[in-house]
């Protein structure tokens, strides 16, 4: 029986070669194309917001190309997929970075696959693009944080519904699933309320599990707290996934925008795609981009969406906004320090400015969060998102939330002399 | 962590087993209607009876697999057999053959032998057990008597239906229990090895208290002993073949008048 | 005849007795011990045969879902116990490890406090739960990796066991128990950091777990414990045990007839293969860098069976070889083909379950068996995995 | 008789208003402030426009909320417009002129916020309080309880007056309580409103007083009447309290039940591929999910052809969902499954590698995100058994829909030639083989059947879940625990199953929160399953034993 044995033996062998001989093979890269990495999983549960992102840099990638390339260059888009697993978000990121060389990676969804790639990236001293609005609290030296930060969208929009325009809310409703990005979100929104001088019984919090889909009961409960003769809105982290049922169930149970309005952070145009809006017109959503806003950027954007993706009813996003934003700022900073090196363009990148689709100008802080506007809008009963209201400025990314003691104190600062993501003081 | 309790050959109880009064029902339907029956130490004792009469179901409680609604099961006349599982049981000494015959199909004939050898089943030991000669040769009798000697290294799957039964026998004999139950011993077996399995069982049966099941009355004259005639879980008649035979309401039963 | 295996008992066989494709198996696994690091460190960047050291720890990461896939053998391919969530026992000793790690970051955290991770401060914990006392001692957290999973599956087993739930019943609870810690994991009040898990880890022992030096260090951990795993394994499956477990596998209740008391062979196996999980998780989770309830998710459970079958259940390194080849394909898929990866792995399902019921090891034994038919009977009928002397 | 009591009555009312609002100005002018950009000055227009009373107001304000109400940029004028071919079909909103059409790029909406919806809505009410349609009154009087203006008291009196619908009479009642409640001249009004108002049970009405009660609380020094109010509303607001209490557990049963049958359809079709035939099939989620993507191309199907039937398209998915998903079922089973008989641990892996294929085979074609499948007309919205007790349609269609697959099964499985065969083959293959039966094809039949009946679950899921390509994995687990925890080859056992596991949870998610309360059913489950081992309608005998 030896035979089999060996046959067996080497078999296991020869696969641990193979394995290696993968990544033997693929160990060279071209120096006459620049690789621009996708790390967005195109399988699993968050292939559902992702893949449009990957879609996205590959249309902007194209369009790049078609205008020359980059320092003469051809641009070469590398994709690959993270499945929605994050410890596979950490392998590809090393893949690309150190297999593929890519002179710089956009992607990753959801703070657990940032956090994932996160060393990854420090210790390559690469560079990542991350587009999703996020719960702050991170600053680091080699990603680049073009989605908001709590100050560009969890403020503001509580400010909006306080506002007498915004039918000035006494009692709030704080639900969110029960992930990292809520959570920090709604204690810096109860923090602020609380600032505000709103009472602890004015204030509901929940959390559930990802994909919840069975709304019934908190929905209800929704509707009592709004029954006491105060004002109700009800701010909503709740994500992506579990927002189709939420909806539907708020629809279902005649919760209207008039009565208690819904404000929510993770729901956007491609969210609203999943159901049917009628029952939820005037509902409302912050962010610092609706498909709806009328600009030329926008509708040029807009267009070449249309174009690349061969399809007149796909909808763009706030985070198609960010990879936008985030793409066109690498490319001037490329241009501008005249190499990919990943620490000249990081320098390049600082005070960097790229026209909003919104209009106005985005411009990368030191601190590496945009400085953009905040635009709350109303559900319309076509999917769209009306503005009804913007702050009037830019506001600037906050990293650390001034409402979080143990993160109040901190600064994040890229450049001399304080060249740290999270300081008390300077390093120099 | 089971040990064998002590257990001599030398009979100091009136009955090896003893049944009484016990009832059995699954879902309302009752397959031992407060049957009772005794078997002397070192007796052979054939059970028949149609399809449904209650003899496998008997087994099971015999076993421990079945725990009976009620009625009373001792073992060497005071060991409580309801209180105990199979395994407690089968160390107890009392070895059980199954109806559809069951072997250790991919493992050879001489380990499923040495798995069913008589001595401490516990974990530890089982994992530090070393074979000794001793061992080897009560092996090796068995195999003789089992007629398998040729075989020890096939795969029991291999066997033919009838070496599968002989080699079930051979492992309860490694067990060397006090009572073996045996259940249809030469369904599916040629003339020759029904001829050959009586023989077995015969042998078997000069030192060890034997309940054979059988359909096959040429078998049961062939072994030429007591008979249990079982219907709708009780018991029906009993004698030697030639009486319950004649026995009117047996043959009402078998020829369903 | 010849009853080596079973007259001389496993210790024996253990040193001598071992068989051939194990001496081999053992022996790739030393040659690549050392290898892989020599190549990584003496050979230069453009050679040919340098191993990069992502590839290092890719390997590792490997090595040790090799010996998660040999747990699962050791009780599905000898007992014929199916465990849908033997990812809950890799994973708790993923935990257990991440625990530790977690602690060494002490105040190099982003809010600087030197007791507690940076997820509890923004809780606003106060002060560490009483669960995570000790975990900052590299013993206590390597007795936890051990204690952890053994535990729960002796819990769990002694409750399943002794009640005879089996077969696909036993499966399905199973799967019940790993998804119930997923969900209890992903709550943030529990205090293992709910979606996020444990990450950001700085260092082992005091090693930099960024260095090349501590990614060679624990690869060649890894090579240890699987080879560890690996002997354990085989000394259970060489000795009468092993054969009590395949005979269990095959008819229970003729088992338990013949005086075993099945449920405590399957409780032994059970908690041994869960430790060997557990071990498996803890080297898991310094090398990925992240230990996060979807670690728990049935999905990756089912996944880990799928391996074993690939490979070819009920022979030791066929879980091995099965691990490997569909993680590296997965590796080499997600990259080279994103969009066709799901095909590829469902495909594979089917296929193996249809055409290699035995695996690749296990069908090339019948394919070797027909060759040279030897004393043993027709070989068609011979069940693979059975042939161990 | 009655309309001329009704234009005099009208008459009156706005006679009323236009007291109440001191200026009477004519239309134009008041429109104007909804060509400005700011909310404040729609705001007061919405305000003017009404107090106009003229009655083009009311198609003005109804149009403004409905967001028909443009600006045409040409010559900035208010117009109402309907979505056309390239444009907009456009009257004068003023005038009332016809327009004709006006292209996309000239006209602009007029945008409203919350708060003015909620303004307009009230203003209609007093609008519309004497309109001849009844369900317009009733919204009428339902938006003046709302808002309460204290000009609307006389309106509301003589409207009530006149008023002969049984069903607007309770909603005009209570809004004149509410009125009195707020405005009334004596304490002793005020009181009889309270009383009036504390017998309805609903939020609505709790929501009002605790209001009340709060701006009464906010008095300085109250007077000796008004602390007896501010008694007496307290009073009022426990009574309503108790009520709402006892509707809360029947609100809680009734969501643990349509939780429950949600569990019933997901795990039914389950409850025969892995109940009868013994196939552990993993793939049954995505039969679920194939259903709903069938649900959601039939409705695309009528968008784009037959709009009229659009509300009807639900129906029509149905069997059309049984009859794909039935078909993938049997591609299956033919294809795979029959190879597998007796090695069900084999039909796991292979039933699951067969989700993965078909997960991304939709992904590939439908694309990953999520798919629209609005609710039918008559499905949406809910049914208000009595004030603070509401159950949504789309709830207890979903109920009686598990009811009726449920019962089908049943006849399918106990009355039928097939369901006899299948009984038969599940029993005792070789003998029913013998018997004449063609096992294979009853096999292939009924692993269609479980697939189908999982297809048709889709339909229903797809209306209070995401359409997605992950719609599958959502239930799998849990459908497996509801047959096990059943009993598996047991529809009642299904039944029974499903529902307490749906009612367990649902009593469990207030104390314990949705997490905690699943976390602990699964628990229960894995205890339970030690108890009796093969469920809670197991069979039991030898047969099945080994």
């Amino acid at each position: 029986m030896l035979g089999l044995r060996k046959v067996a033996g080497i078999m296991t062998g020869a696969a641990m070669l193979a394995t290696s001989a993968l990544g033997l093979g693929t160990a060279q890269a071209a120096d006459d194309v620049i690789k621009v990495g996708v790390l967005h999983s195109l399988s699993g549960t968050m292939a559902i917001s992702e893949t449009t992102l990957k879609d996205a840099v590959l249309m902007m990638v194209d369009d790049l190309n078609k205008n020359g390339g980059l320092l003469g260059k051809k641009v070469e888009a590398v994709v690959v997929d993270p499945a929605s697993n994050w410890p596979l978000f950490a392998e590809k990121a090393r893949e690309l970075i150190e297999v593929d060389k890519v002179d710089v990676v956009f992607g990753c969804w959801t703070s657990v696959s940032r956090k994932s790639v996160l060393p990854v990236f420090e210790e390559l001293n690469s560079m990542l693009f991350y587009p999703v609005q996020y719960e702050g609290e991170e600053s680091s030296r080699n990603v680049f944080y073009t989605g908001a930060a709590p100050n560009q969208q969890a403020i503001p929009a509580v400010e909006y519904l306080m506002s007498e325009e915004g039918g000035d809310v006494k009692r709030w409703v704080l639900a969110g699933t029960d992930y990292v990005y809520p959570r920090t979100t709604n204690k810096i929104l109860e923090a602020f309320l609380k600032s505000k001088g709103v009472a602890d019984e004015d204030i509901m919090i929940s959390y559930t599990p990802f994909g919840h889909s069975d709304w019934q009961t908190i929905v209800s409960d929704i509707k009592k707290f709004g029954s006491e003769g105060k004002k109700t809105a009800v701010v909503s982290t709740i994500n992506g996934d579990a927002n189709v049922p939420f909806y539907k169930e708020l629809g279902n149970q005649g919760i209207v925008a008039s009565d208690i309005p819904v404000i929510a952070f993770s729901v956007g145009e491609e969210e609203l795609a999943g159901l049917d809006t009628a029952p939820l017109v005037g509902h409302l959503a912050a962010w610092n981009y609706f498909m709806s806003v009328e600009d030329e950027e926008n509708a040029e954007f807009i267009k070449k969406w249309h174009a690349f993706i061969g399809d007149d009813e796909r909808v763009t996003n706030d985070p198609m906004e960010a990879t936008y934003i985030g793409f066109q700022m690498w490319v001037q900073a490329v241009k501008q320090a005249g190499t990919t090196d990943v620490d000249a363009v990081r320098q390049a990148m600082y005070g960097q400015e790229v026209k909003n689709l919104t209009g106005g100008t985005a411009v990368m802080n030191t601190n590496h969060h945009l400085s953009k506007p905040v635009l709350i809008g109303e559900i319309q009963d076509d999917g769209q998102i009306e503005t009804v209201w913007r702050t009037d400025g830019v506001v600037k990314g906050d990293a650390w939330s001034d409402f979080i003691p143990e993160s109040a104190k901190l600064t994040s600062d890229w450049t001399y002399p304080f060249v740290c993501g999270g300081c008390e003081k300077a390093m120099f | 962590m089971t040990s064998r309790p002590a257990s001599e050959k030398t009979p100091e109880f009136a009955s090896i087993l003893y049944l009484d009064g016990v009832s059995v029902s699954f879902d309302g339907f009752k397959a031992l209607n407060s049957l009772s029956l005794v078997i002397e130490p070192g007796e052979m004792r054939a059970i028949i009876g149609p399809n449904g009469a209650g003899k496998t179901t008997m087994m099971d409680v015999i076993t421990g697999k079945t725990r009976p609604d009620e009625g009373e099961v001792f073992f060497k006349g005071n060991i409580d057999l309801t209180k105990h599982d199979e395994a407690y049981i089968a160390n107890l000494g009392i070895g059980r053959k199954f109806q559809k015959p069951t072997v250790f199909e991919s493992q050879t004939v001489f380990n499923n032998l040495e798995l069913s050898l008589k001595g401490d089943k516990g974990i530890m030991t089982t994992l530090f057990a070393a074979l000794g000669d001793a061992d080897v040769a009560r092996i090796m009798e068995v195999l003789e008597i089992i007629r398998l000697s040729e075989r020890a290294n096939w795969l029991a799957g291999n066997l033919s239906h009838g070496q599968k039964q002989w080699l079930e026998i051979g492992m309860l004999l490694m067990q060397d229990p006090d009572l073996l139950l045996v259940d249809e011993p030469v369904a599916g077996m040629t003339d020759a090895e029904t001829e050959q399995t009586s023989d077995l069982l015969r042998k078997i049966s000069e030192n060890h208290s034997v309940v054979v099941v059988e359909h096959d009355m040429e078998f049961i004259r062939a072994l030429d002993t007591k008979v249990t005639v079982l219907h709708e879980g009780s018991v029906l008649a009993e004698g030697s073949l030639d009486v319950v035979q004649n026995n009117q309401r047996v043959i009402d039963v078998y020829l369903g008048r | 005849m010849d009853f080596s295996s079973t007259k001389k008992g496993p210790f024996v066989s253990l040193v001598t007795g071992l068989p051939g494709g194990g001496k081999t198996f053992l022996g790739i696994l030393l040659v690549a011990a050392l290898l892989v690091p020599l190549s990584n460190l003496l050979v230069p960047e453009s050679s040919f045969f340098h191993v990069p050291t992502y590839m290092v720890s890719l390997l590792g990461k490997y090595l040790s879902f090799a010996l998660l896939a040999l747990s699962v053998d050791l009780i599905w391919g000898y007992c014929g116990i199916l465990s849908l969530g033997h990812g809950a026992f890799f994973a708790l000793g993923g935990y257990a490890m991440g625990m530790y790690l977690m602690r060494q970051i002490g105040d190099r955290g982003v809010y600087g406090n030197p007791d507690l991770p940076d997820f509890m401060v923004f809780l606003n914990w106060t002060e560490l739960p009483w669960y995570w006392t000790g975990f900052d001692m590299f013993p206590v957290a390597m007795t936890m990796v051990i204690l952890v999973p053994g535990i729960l599956a002796f819990i769990f087993g002694w409750f399943a066991f002794r009640a005879r739930v089996t077969g696909v019943y036993l499966s399905i609870i199973t799967q019940a128990m790993t998804y119930a810690l997923m969900l209890a994991f992903f709550r943030n009040d529990m205090g293992f950091g709910g979606n996020n898990g444990l990450t950001d880890f700085k260092e082992i022992l005091g090693f930099d777990l960024q260095s090349d030096g501590t990614r060679l260090g624990l690869f060649v951990c890894s090579v240890i414990a699987l080879a560890f795993g690996y002997l354990i394994s085989s000394f259970i499956t060489q000795s009468k045990l092993g054969r009590v477990l395949i005979a269990i596998r095959d008819a229970e209740s003729r088992t338990r007839f013949s005086g075993y008391r099945v449920e405590y062979y399957k409780l032994f196996v059970f908690v041994v293969s869960a430790v060997l999980a557990g071990i498996a998780g803890a080297l898991y989770v310094p090398q990925v860098g992240i230990i996060n309830p979807s670690e728990f998710s049935p999905a990756q459970s089912i996944e880990v069976v799928i391996w074993v079958a690939v490979g070819g259940r009920g022979t030791l390194w066929g879980a091995v070889l099965g691990a490997m080849l569909v993680n590296w394909g997965k590796s080499y898929f997600t990259g080279a083909l994103p969009e066709a990866w799901l095909y590829m792995l469902g495909g594979l399902f089917v296929f193996t379950t249809l055409f290699l019921p035995k695996g690749i090891v296990g069908t090339s034994a019948i394919w070797i068996e027909k060759i040279k038919n030897r004393q043993t009977g027709p070989a068609s009928t011979i069940p693979a995995y059975v042939k161990e002397e | 008789m009655r309309i001329i009591l009704k234009s005099f009555l009208a008459a009156l009312a706005i006679l009323f208003m236009t007291q109440a609002v001191a200026v009477s100005a004519d239309l134009t002018e008041a429109s104007q402030g909804l060509l400005a950009k700011g909310y404040k000055d729609k705001t007061a227009a919405v305000e003017a426009v009404a107090a106009t009373g003229d009655a083009r107001s009311v198609i003005i304000l109804e149009a403004l909320l409905g967001g028909k109400l443009f600006i045409q940029k040409s010559d900035n004028v208010l117009v109402i417009g309907v979505k056309a071919e390239g444009g907009y079909k456009t009257v004068n909103a003023i005038t009332g002129t016809e327009i004709g059409l006006t292209p996309k790029s000239d006209v602009k909406k007029v945008r409203i916020n919350n708060k003015m919806r909620g303004l307009i809505k009230g203003q209609l009410g007093g609008l519309t309080l004497l309109s001849d349609d009844p369900a317009l009154r009733m919204k009428a009087a339902n938006a003046v309880f709302i808002s309460r203006p204290k000009e609307m008291m006389a309106p509301m009196q003589s409207a009530l007056a006149s008023e002969t619908d049984p069903t607007v009479v309770p909603a005009m009642t209570r809004a004149l309580a509410a009125l009195e409640l707020r405005h009334g001249a004596t304490m002793a009004d005020k009181q009889a409103a309270l009383e009036i108002l504390s017998d309805l049970h609903d939020p609505q009405v709790k929501s009002l007083l605790s209001g009340e009660l709060s701006s009464l609380r906010a008095l300085q020094n109250p007077t000796g009447p008004e602390k007896e109010l501010i008694i007496a509303v307290q009073a009022g607001l426990t009574k309503i309290d108790e009520k709402l209490d006892f509707l809360n557990i029947i609100e809680n049963i009734f969501q643990g039940i349509s939780l429950g049958s949600v569990l019933l359809l997901a795990a039914i079709g389950l409850a025969i591929t892995f109940g009868v035939m013994g196939v552990i099939n993993m793939a049954h989620g995505e039969m679920v999910m194939i259903g709903a993507y069938t649900t959601y191309v039939v409705q695309e199907l009528c968008r784009n052809f037959a709009p009229g039937f659009l509300d009807y398209a639900l129906i029509a998915a149905v069997p059309l969902a049984f009859i794909v998903s039935g078909l993938c079922g049997v591609g299956i089973e033919r294809s795979v499954i029959r190879y597998l008989y007796g090695r069900p641990l084999e039909t796991l892996l292979a039933t699951w590698g067969i989700s993965l294929i078909l997960q991304q085979f939709v992904r590939t074609i439908f694309g990953p995100t999520n798919k629209e499948v609005s609710s039918p007309e008559w499905l949406s919205g809910t049914w208000e058994v009595t004030g603070g007790l509401a159950l949504t349609y789309n709830r207890i269609a979903i109920i009686l829909f598990a009811a009726a697959v449920l019962l089908m099964l049943v006849l399918i499985l106990k009355k039928t030639a097939f369901g006899l065969q299948m009984r038969a083959v599940t029993q005792n293959r070789q003998m029913a083989a013998s018997m004449g039966i063609r096992t294979g094809w009853v096999d292939a039949m009924t692993f269609g059947l479980g697939s189908g009946v999982a297809g048709m679950a889709g339909v229903a899921l797809s209306q209070i879940d995401n359409v997605s390509p992950n719609l599958g994995q959502a239930y799998i687990i849990d459908s497996f625990m509801v047959v096990v925890f059943g009993g598996v080859g047991n529809l009642w056992g299904t039944l029974v199953g499903a529902l307490s596991l749906g009612i367990t949870n649902k009593f469990l998610e207030p104390y314990t929160g949705a997490v905690l309360a699943k976390i602990l059913v699964l628990v229960a489950i894995i205890l339970f399953i030690q108890k009796r081992p093969r469920g809670l309608f197991a069979l039991k005998g030898r047969a099945v034993e080994s």
